[in-house]
């Protein structure tokens, strides 16, 4: 029987859910990784996935970026299946995987403002992105190819690009990996202050993570799946 | 929409423009590829008149060839060809966007020496803006084309020889009509109606190339 | 009707109606090819103009049509992989490219067989066994991307849509190619043409044609039961068979 | 029979024309038997011994 996630106590503010997953099962190369997998994510709230490396946790995260195909089940948005409504659903996504998703010729300023052409609808204003630099840290670095930067500053860089594109749903594959402290409480606060505003996330991860004010629901993924029955 | 286009158009452009190292590539491989042909078949210069078309337009089309392995290699390292998915714009248009920069850094130099080329190989005057025309309507079909083969073969590690099985076969219409019309002016025929053909090819390409590549790029990073 | 279309789209309903089908269309090809080639290597008259060398369209023009129709066959079964993304879809379209490959072979080598008596050599650039050529190689790349991919469901996405890339470009190939020729050699005689087609010709060859039909489907159908055994092994339908076929 | 075999002169064209089809039309289907039949072997040797999985 696969085990079913048993969410923390869901908070008291019964808003309509903005992001659910029902029932939905990933597979990698024809093996199952994770079955009848579901959720319900409203803003302010943040969605903690954990779980043993190869459960899927990427490979559910990109079936909820619409990136991958699930073998079963389906992402909705505001009550409506993601893929029939892909444009509106995207334009409110921003995702961080694994690969920065930047150019390393070109400079944090330039990389952002093609994020944030590419991201956002025309009423979210391109200036965004010197804001996006001051929040990161990044604002003496604006001008030098991504490239030099080091890396945790390229991390920012990266992470700058999310808060540019305006997004309502943070989508983090792994966001604290290979962050020192410092950075890793700029994560945390970043995290904060979206949640605080009104958005969401979803976020994989390993480290635990102290956010006071945010209602985290932390999810185990990797059912048990017995070989064979699919 | 348009910002989006543009802003892809204006990177890729710049990306090209900062590592100029790369765009020279597929100029070099075409100019050393039909110097090779006197070399093979002697400087004879009626033998050499006489395949000009052929040989100047195969090796334009190895040229593209090679070059289109990098339109989506780097984007699909660092994530900005999964950014570009992930954008509310049409992909199929972002995709258009990257190819008309790929084929403005790779295609454009080509035609522009391809006269000098043309010397090499001696092939008559008359011809010489009936190769630039053929030039200037088939490489963006080829570049349009390729992008499919490119987004299917871009997760795998070796897909540079398989790029070349997948493209080739498809590139065979576009290589009849070219040389086809730049023989006849050669010979003093005319050369509208291969180049009319070429002009209906491309604008075939330009419509239906950019989905099928966003849905090969879909089923690539899937 | 829809039902029973409906439940083939189930793999284990499928193999096992491939399964029963097998036994009969394996007889019905034997028995249609054995006529077909007694017809047109026996009782059809020699040619006047070719002699008894003509009867190699009776293998080369059904080749030439097969190769064909597999194609058409692989960028249907690629339109419901990419539209309902089928197993058994996936399953019939990795199945028939080799097929398809083989009777493109077989076209351009009964072709160039049937032709050295008139042309004096094996291999002549004309419009026909030239489309049939590209033809190859738009299958060897099928072919070959499909083993170039590890994951299963990807490869026969990615497939599908290079099916349906081809079978937009074959026409204009084909033209372009027949223009091609015209433009070099002129509508001249070494174009590979069968005689004109009389009633005692043509019953044969339509025969024969329907026997490459059958054999495709039989074979067809053998191959799609393997893929569908290597995509499903892990569900319980094959591991049940498996069992079953052991004791 | 002989000048069946002869076939007008053209027999070096017509035989080795039908004997390639035929070896290819027996062949394929022959190839795909022995293929399905070496998976089924080789699924029901990754069976574990005797006991039936739920």
């Amino acid at each position: 029987m696969p085990t079913h996630p048993s969410p923390s106590p869901h908070h008291t503010r019964a808003t309509q859910a903005l992001l659910e997953g029902l029932g939905l099962t990933g597979a990698r190369g024809g093996r199952t990784l994770f079955e009848e997998f579901g959720f319900r994510l409203g803003p302010g709230e943040l969605l903690q996935i954990e779980g043993p490396n190869g459960c899927g946790k990427t490979t559910l995260l990109r079936i909820l970026c619409l990136l991958a195909l699930p073998e079963a089940g389906e992402v909705r948005w505001n009550g409506m299946p993601a893929e029939e409504v892909r444009p509106d659903y995207l334009a409110q996504l921003a995702f961080l995987g694994h690969s920065p998703g930047i150019k390393a010729d070109l400079t944090p300023r330039e990389n952002l403002r093609v994020a944030a052409a590419l991201g956002t609808s025309p009423t979210h204003g391109i200036n965004g992105v010197e804001e996006a630099l001051a929040r990161l840290g990044l604002e003496a670095q604006g001008d030098t190819p991504v490239g030099e930067l080091s890396a945790g500053q390229g991390r920012r860089a990266a992470l700058a690009r999310l808060s540019v594109q305006g997004a309502r749903l943070w989508i983090l594959d792994e966001p604290l990996t290979a962050l020192d402290r410092e950075a890793k409480q700029r994560v945390e606060a970043l995290l904060e202050g979206h949640c605080g505003s009104g958005g969401m996330a979803i976020l994989s991860t390993h480290q635990s993570m102290e956010l006071r004010d945010t209602a985290v629901t932390r999810i185990q993924l990797g059912a048990t799946v017995r070989a064979g029955e699919a | 929409m348009v910002r989006a286009f543009a802003a892809i158009l204006g990177r890729d452009l710049v990306l090209a423009l900062r590592r100029r190292g790369e765009l020279g590539n597929p100029l070099v491989f075409f100019v050393v590829v039909v110097t090779l042909f006197p070399l093979a078949l002697g400087p004879a210069q009626e033998t050499l008149a006489r395949i000009a078309p052929g040989i100047l337009w195969v090796a334009a089309l190895l040229a593209a060839t090679l070059a289109m392995e990098a339109l989506f290699r780097s984007d699909f390292e660092d994530g900005s060809l999964e950014q570009l998915l992930l954008s509310p714009h049409p992909p199929a248009l972002l995709l258009l966007a990257k190819v008309a920069a790929h084929w403005l850094a790779t295609g454009l130099p080509l035609i522009l020496i391809s006269p000098l080329l043309a010397l090499f190989v001696n092939l008559p005057g008359q011809a010489l803006p009936v190769l630039v025309a053929t030039l200037a309507l088939g490489t963006p079909t080829l570049s349009l084309v390729g992008a499919i083969g490119v987004a299917l073969t871009v997760g795998l590690r070796r897909g540079g020889l398989l790029l070349a099985l997948l493209v080739l076969p498809l590139y065979v219409p576009v290589l009849i009509f070219a040389a086809g019309a730049v023989d006849n002016a050669a010979a003093g025929l005319s050369a509208a109606g291969p180049i009319y053909f070429l002009a209906a090819l491309l604008v075939l390409a330009v419509t239906l190339a950019p989905p099928a590549t966003a849905a090969s790029v879909r089923i690539s990073l899937g | 009707m829809w039902l029973w279309f409906h439940r083939l789209a189930s793999p284990k309903h499928f193999y096992r109606v491939a399964e029963r089908l097998n036994p009969w269309l394996g007889s019905a090809t034997l028995v249609v090819l054995i006529v077909g080639l007694y017809w047109g290597l026996v009782i059809a008259p020699p040619d006047y103009e070719q002699g008894d060398s003509y009867r190699i369209i009776f293998v080369h023009v059904p080749a030439a049509w097969m190769s064909l129709f597999v194609y058409a066959v692989m960028a249907g079964a690629g339109a419901v992989t990419l539209v309902w993304r089928l197993k058994v879809a996936e399953a019939v379209m990795r199945a028939a490219a080799p097929l398809g490959a083989w009777f493109t072979f077989l076209a351009l080598v009964t072709g160039s067989l049937w032709g050295k008596p008139m042309w004096g050599t094996y291999w002549v650039w004309d419009a026909r066994l030239t489309s049939e050529l590209i033809l190859l190689f738009l299958y060897l790349g099928f072919i070959a991307l499909q083993s170039a991919m590890e994951d299963r469901r990807t490869a026969a996405r990615a497939g599908a849509v290079l099916a349906l890339v081809g079978v937009v470009n074959i026409p204009i190939i084909h033209y372009s190619v027949e223009w091609w020729a015209t433009l070099h050699q002129g509508p001249t005689v070494t174009k590979l043409d069968a005689p004109s087609i009389s009633l005692t010709m043509l019953a044969p060859l339509l025969v024969m044609a329907l026997g490459f039909l059958l054999h495709f489907a039989t074979t067809g159908l053998i191959r799609a039961r393997c893929e569908l055994l290597e995509g499903e092994a892990r569900s319980g339908w094959v591991r049940e068979l498996a069992r079953r076929r052991r004791t | 029979m002989q000048e069946f075999l002869y076939m007008g002169g053209y027999y070096p064209f017509v035989w080795p024309a039908y004997g390639l089809v035929l070896l290819v039309l027996i062949g394929t289907p022959v190839a795909a038997r022995r293929r399905e039949r070496r998976i089924l072997r080789r699924l029901a040797s990754q069976e574990p011994r005797g006991k039936t999985s739920a």
